[in-house]
């Protein structure tokens, strides 16, 4: 029989912190706020146990299956371990643990983001034959124009007014079709939301 | 925000739940359930569900970077309830799917998830923790674990759902390259521009919320989606409404 | 260049870059490597980072200070930590569902009064007939507001899910929210289509900055 | 006196009888009785003439009788008559033999010493000349027979066949023995023979004509190898419906019928099997109607022509003559072979009502010989397996739609995927050769853009003239939101707006919500610093930190920034002694900067804080990616102003007049972007010429 105390847990806390969005009182407010702040203080704490669970869960698991590659995993652990001694016996602020992000980490994502851009850049050639429909092809009309926008070159004719009132309006286009799907998104939001504090869908197991 | 924001706000919210348990019971007690148009996407998706069991390959479900303390935390729960839903499909199958995410608190619950799905389709002995596992803590290194995943010989089918960056073009893209089945679906625009132009079966916008209503077909769901559609006549309306007494203001 | 601490650094960071970018020759152990380093080191930065950003600040030092009301959270945190062995697991699933409730909570209040109200008074206001300055009614300023409504309201309905059914057939829409539907397509694929352009830019750009890093830094070394 | 052999049970007769002594089958069938009598004797006598070739050969190879050639059943009649007279019967040397003695003794068959046949028993009399030993035999058997008719007074028999009674052959043919009488009255009851059986030239009529019975006799002219005939009777079929061939039928454990003893000496040098039992040409096993194999291949059969195969069209089933495992193939005389029906009419069922027919009839003990009289009521038409299944029109909707999602399944062949990565591969080298080319060429070469930028954006302008008219004396809030993935573009495009806070030394406090913004920002700001000396870091920029909890962290830095945040990532007070200690509240900030890549990241400063900010104004940096959505919320007047990517940097760089990176890349940016513009352009172009409409994607979202 499942427990019913964890959906109240969830419902009760969903209900206070919700109130405060709608009811400005002092008193909510005081609860609320440090309510806030538990759940800032149990998502860290849900941070520390996933990444705990990956490099010793995950990762060590694959070290001692002898189908899957080693390496990957060996390496992770390895400079896992290596950082977090460094982090905590320099201390976060200590210039030698800040390269760690400039000098590891930021060169790596930047590199990802770059050869990204090659990886979309080769995937946009077969745009046509990936949406071969109407809004396929609008689709692959605005990514040529808005990248024309993009690279300054319409700068060329911003001497003639009109153009400069085309061009401009060009640039606006998107924010029609933005605002629809943001809206409808923020309906799906809504809806998921309140089914979650109803208890009609629980994705913790309850 | 104003309060006669907050009020409309507040009564809105009420009027919503209580039409949520109206429809819902009126469902279960007709047993009509109503009908919604057809998705070509989801049709497929159910259908490439189907075939991975059938293949006894793994299905690969990446929930995304959305954290709870965010307001894109909607998209983690409908991404929640579609590898729920998944995994109750290919319970019959010998290779539960692997779920990869981008925030510990999200990792715990893919896990909580894939145990409970486990338990109500007595298939316990497959269910490993590390099938529900954070594959990087920023949204980048997510999808350098999830690559790893992807890679992997057993996965055939990739469903991308949940909130990404354009970093999510990387995951699509390998999928694709590998041959794999690829559903994508985000409530962040980047994310649906760089599906759009990089998988075949992707999902635009509130698409993503209406996946758990098109799979589990169950009460709530339908009616959820239901009361979805009339707040968007609602709001059409509030538009048009709006934009006639500004004429009638201004003229 | 002297060989100090920042020129070790720029090697490593040249290395890695150069490993990274051998992923567009196809998959290989190089990018591999550099991705299990970066797997790591992200995941041991963040670490340290909660620890000393979150653990410390705010359950610790209460704790040390004598806060009883930091119990609350400490005993949460207790109950969560036993998510890390399998038998114990069920003890976790209250502080989970204490997340979840307060992340439903934030998606209910951020989507309703943050994106639904904002973007609706948005809308609504965007719409003019003038620029402004002048008085009366300019058309052209108009027809731009009126395109932008058709296309956000077309775009919404888009979306729209029910439909009608009749004996056997498949499920269709009234011809009214069909006309709306295929117009908003359009503005849908233009808006996308804007946002992948962006997406190419923003990724072009960073490869720029990369390429522009190795060409400094070898540069530098060859003085 | 000549003899010859008897054609059906190979013994010897006298050259002049006209029928067998033994079987009274006719001895000289081509010396048809002049009068045309129907006397069914003269089949048996046209028979014996028409003997195959080998039999003539046996009938001359018996003259000169040697042991072996004495006929079997003169053999038994001499033992007999010895037993009689207190003789014994001699011993046979091998052991084999000897368990097949018995049987020999019994059966007194004399067909040679195969190992699978029966053996004759060995007789050890001399040889009898041919002429004195057709006289007595004749002479001994006609005595033999007197006494052998009156069935009371047979002695008990010693051997267990013996009580069977012999054939009575009243010598010479006016004296029609009994059974013949018999027979002939049964053979006017017995129905017409099955239409398969009637002989071409078939006359009508229930009584068995000399034809019909020739019908049986008729000595084929090769031994019995001809199209299997269709069984009228039910095949004997195992548990699941299968006929069994005729080698797999348990025989009813009846006595060795006599018809065995009667076999005459095969030629010893061919193979007795094949003689006796001649193999039927290998037939197809009996498949199973519904195996694996079949079910898919109707369904991959052209569905257009379903009336290819009628649907009641019978198989022919084909019964392979088997042998059974344990018991040894009845070596039949090759006139019985003709006379038997085929094999497989004979049902388990018929077998006990014919055996009571061989007591009595002249066949006696030989079994299946005779049609049983009310043959229909005991054989319907045997059950035809059609090997296509009957389709309904509902079956053939649902295999036309397993078709179609079998055929828009795209599980990509293992060998297509990996070709098709190579191309990509080699694709996707040269699209990357080609954009690192230009961008390399236009790096080292400095070159100008194209196109100068000359057209600022409304949102950057507005920008600009903010920060021209800050308070110096108030501080300024960075949200430092970014990732290090687009760290690069940021920083660039943030990189001249930070110069003039420095340029006019405006207090920067600034933090982040993801791990390595406020760290990155921070190398930011040293490098910016470094260009200007006179703006000292210490003094002038304080290092908030990591604000954890994401929106739930924002509102509660917009309600209470200094409980929020009360240290600095140095761990000392924030909020005393520093620039910030005026600032109470938001609002007292002189503005509030956010760089982020995220739209989402945006949005939720914008929804959160903003409320709170009052009048102070709100500007964000945000990447290219991500300025189309932040459109609406620039319009609605929530952002005071944006920079977007390289392009908006570079606007903000011309309108301050420095040079910054923006300004110094802009060539490489525009060069690559126009590269990738022709590219995609050309490939879709390409695309749409090359590749066929898919029918799915066309309906992608129907309506």
């Amino acid at each position: 029989m499942r427990s019913p105390i964890v959906p109240i847990i969830g419902f009760l806390t969903g209900i206070i912190i919700l109130a405060g969005y709608f009811v400005p009182s002092p008193v909510l407010e005081a609860i609320r706020t440090p309510m806030l702040d538990w759940a800032v203080i149990l998502s860290g704490v849900a941070g520390l146990i996933a990444i705990f669970h990956l490099v010793f869960g995950v990762h060590g698991r694959r070290l001692r299956d002898p189908e899957k590659s080693h390496v990957f995993s060996f390496i992770v652990i390895l400079v896992f371990m290596l950082t977090v001694a460094a982090g905590i016996f320099f201390g976060i602020n200590h210039t030698g643990f800040q390269k760690v992000v400039t000098a590891i980490q930021m060169p790596m994502e930047t590199s990802l983001m770059a050869v990204l851009a090659v990886t979309l850049a080769y995937s946009s050639l077969r745009l046509l034959q990936r949406q071969r429909n109407w809004m396929g092809f609008v689709f692959f009309i605005a990514v040529v124009l808005y990248l024309l926008v993009n690279s300054g070159i319409f700068a060329l004719v911003t001497d003639i007014t009109a153009l400069r009132g085309l061009v401009a309006g060009i640039s606006q286009a998107p924010l029609a079709g933005a605002r629809g799907i943001l809206i409808g998104v923020a309906l799906g939001s809504l809806l998921t939301g309140i089914r979650i504090l109803i208890g009609s869908d629980r994705p913790y197991n309850s | 925000m104003n309060s006669l924001e907050m009020n409309i706000g507040l009564i809105l919210l009420i009027i919503i739940t209580f039409t949520l348990f109206f429809f819902s019971i009126r469902q279960r007690r007709t047993g009509k359930a109503p009908s919604f148009r057809r998705i070509t996407a989801i049709s497929n998706f159910k259908r490439s569900i189907g075939m991975s069991i059938e293949d006894g390959t793994r299905i690969h479900v990446s929930l995304g970077n959305a954290s709870l303390t965010q307001a894109v935390s909607a998209s983690a729960f409908a991404s929640l309830k579609i590898l729920r839903k998944i995994g109750e499909l290919s319970s019959n199958s010998d290779n539960p799917p692997v779920a990869s995410s981008g925030d510990g608190a999200l990792a715990l619950l893919s896990q909580d998830t894939l145990h409970d799905v486990a338990r109500e389709t007595h298939t316990l002995e497959l269910f490993q923790s590390e099938n529900g596992h954070l594959a990087g803590p920023t949204p980048v290194t997510n999808v350098v674990g999830a690559l790893q995943t992807i890679a992997d010989p057993e996965v055939h089918t990739n469903v991308l759902i949940g909130n990404y960056g354009s970093e999510v073009g990387f995951l699509s893209t390998a999928s694709q390259d590998k041959g794999a089945l690829t559903i994508a679906a985000s409530d962040s625009l980047t994310a649906q521009a760089t599906f759009f132009a990089t998988v075949e079966q992707t999902l635009i916008g509130e698409e993503l919320f209406a996946v758990p209503a098109y799979l589990h077909n169950e009460p709530m769901q339908n009616a959820s989606l239901r009361i979805q559609d009339m707040l968007r006549g609602l709001v059409v309306l509030v538009l048009l409404v709006g934009v006639i007494l500004k004429l009638v203001y201004a003229l | 260049m002297t060989l100090d601490a920042n020129l070790i650094w720029t090697i490593v960071s040249l290395v890695l870059t150069l490993f990274i970018f051998s992923y567009l020759f196809g998959d290989n152990i190089l990018f591999r490597i550099a991705c299990a380093i970066l797997v790591g080191c992200t995941a041991g930065y963040l670490f340290v980072l909660i620890i000393y950003r979150v653990i410390l600040p705010k359950l610790v030092v209460p704790l040390i200070e004598g806060s009883l009301i930091v119990l609350v959270p400490l005993f949460l945190s207790g109950l969560l930590l036993t998510k890390l062995s399998p038998k114990l697991s069920r003890l976790g699933n209250i502080s989970m569902a204490y997340l979840v409730g307060a992340g439903a909570a934030i998606a209910v209040g951020g989507a309703l009064l943050g994106t639904l109200f904002t973007q609706i008074t948005g809308a609504v206001n965007s719409f003019a007939i003038n620029d402004g300055t002048t008085k009366g009614i300019n058309g052209v300023i108009v027809l731009e507001s009126a395109f932008f409504l058709i296309g956000t309201i077309s775009t919404l309905v888009y979306f729209n899910f029910t439909a009608r059914s009749k004996d056997g057939q498949p499920a269709k829409r009234s011809p009214i929210v069909n006309l709306f539907a295929w117009i908003g397509q359009f503005f849908i694929a233009i808006t996308l289509g804007a946002i992948f352009a962006g997406v190419l830019t923003s990724t072009i750009t960073a490869l720029i900055e990369r390429i522009d890093f190795i060409i400094t830094t070898i540069s530098g070394f060859f003085g | 006196m000549a003899e010859i052999n008897c054609p059906i049970c190979n013994r010897l007769n006298k050259d002049e009888a006209e029928r067998c002594w033994y079987c009274q089958a006719v001895l000289h069938p081509e010396k048809k009785n002049a009068d045309g009598s129907s006397d069914w004797l003269d089949g048996f006598r046209q028979e014996n003439t028409e003997t195959p070739f080998e039999e003539s050969n046996e009938a001359s190879a018996g003259s000169d009788e040697s042991p072996e050639d004495v006929p079997d059943w003169l053999a038994r009649i001499r033992q007999r008559e010895q037993l009689e007279h207190g003789g014994e019967p001699e011993q046979n040397p091998d052991g084999e033999k000897d368990t097949l003695d018995w049987l020999r003794s019994a059966v007194g068959n004399e067909s040679p010493t195969e190992s699978n046949t029966f053996k004759p028993a060995e007789v050890n009399e001399p040889a009898p000349t041919e002429s004195d030993n057709d006289a007595d035999w004749l002479g001994k058997l006609q005595s033999w027979q007197e006494e052998s008719s009156e069935p009371n007074k047979s002695p008990a028999p010693e051997h267990p066949f013996e009580q069977e009674p012999k054939p009575s052959f009243s010598g010479p043919s006016n004296q029609e023995p009994d059974w013949l009488n018999e027979f002939k009255s049964e053979a006017a009851q017995s129905e017409p023979l099955p239409p398969e059986k009637q002989p071409d030239d078939s006359s009508t009529g229930d009584k068995p004509s000399p034809e019909n019975i020739s019908a049986f006799e008729q000595e084929p002219k090769a031994p019995i190898a001809e199209e299997p005939i269709i069984e009228d009777s039910i095949p004997p079929t195992d548990a699941i419906g299968f006929s069994i061939p005729e080698g797999n039928v348990v025989k009813p454990s009846s006595p060795e019928p006599d018809w065995l003893t009667d076999f005459q000496s095969l030629d010893e040098t061919k193979d007795l099997a094949d003689q006796v039992m001649p193999k039927p040409a290998v037939e197809e096993p009996v498949k199973a109607p519904f195996s694996g194999r079949d079910i898919m291949d109707w369904i991959d059969k052209d569905r257009s022509t379903p009336e290819e195969k009628p649907e009641n069209a019978v198989e022919q089933v084909e019964v392979p003559q088997g042998t059974d495992e344990g018991i040894e193939p009845a070596k039949l005389p090759s006139w019985l072979q003709a006379l038997r029906p085929d094999k497989s009419k004979r049902g388990i069922a018929g077998s006990t009502t014919s055996s009571d027919l061989n007591q009595k009839s002249p066949l006696a003990g030989i079994e299946g010989v005779l049609q049983d009289s009310v043959i229909g009521q005991f054989y319907t038409r045997p059950q035809t397996y059609a090997n296509t299944l009957k389709i309904t029109p509902e079956q053939e909707n649902h295999l036309q739609r397993l078709q179609n999602i079998a055929g828009e399944a795209r599980w990509e062949a293992q060998e297509s995927v990996e070709s098709k990565r190579q191309s990509s591969i080699l694709l996707k080298a040269v699209v990357s050769l080609l954009l690192i080319g230009v961008i390399v060429f236009t790096v080292l070469t400095q070159k100008n853009s194209l196109v100068e930028p000359t057209m600022y954006s409304q949102p950057v302008v507005e920008t600009f003239n903010i920060i021209s008219a800050l308070d110096p004396a108030k501080p300024v809030l960075i949200a430092a939101e970014f990732d290090s993935g687009l760290y690069g573009e940021l920083k660039w495009s943030s990189e001249s707006l930070l110069q003039q806070l420095m340029a006019r030394n405006i207090p920067i406090a600034y933090l982040s919500t993801t791990q390595a913004g406020s760290t990155l920002f921070q190398a930011t700001i040293t490098d910016l610093a470094r260009k200007n000396q006179d703006y000292s870091l210490a003094d002038h920029t304080l290092n908030l930190g990591y604000l954890t909890g994401g929106t739930v962290g924002l509102q509660a830095l917009a309600n209470d920034p200094r409980g929020t945040l009360p240290l600095t990532t140095l761990m000392k007070p924030a909020w005393t002694d520093t620039p910030l200690q005026n600032t109470e509240k938001i609002s007292d900030f002189s503005a509030v900067i956010v760089i982020t890549e995220n739209a989402d990241t945006a949005r939720y400063w914008i929804e959160q804080v903003k409320p709170s900010m009052g009048k102070t104004p709100l500007l964000v940096v945000i990447s290219a990616q991500s300025a189309p959505m932040l459109q609406p919320y620039y319009d609605s007047g929530q952002v005071n102003g944006y920079i977007a990517g390289e392009s908006g940097g570079t606007a903000f760089e011309k309108m301050a007049g420095v040079e910054g990176s923006s300004t110094s890349h802009f060539s490489a940016y525009q060069s690559t972007l126009i590269l990738l513009v022709v590219l995609i352009f050309v490939g879709g172009m390409i695309s749409l010429v090359l590749s066929t409409p898919s029918p799915e994607r066309s309906d992608k979202n129907q309506s």
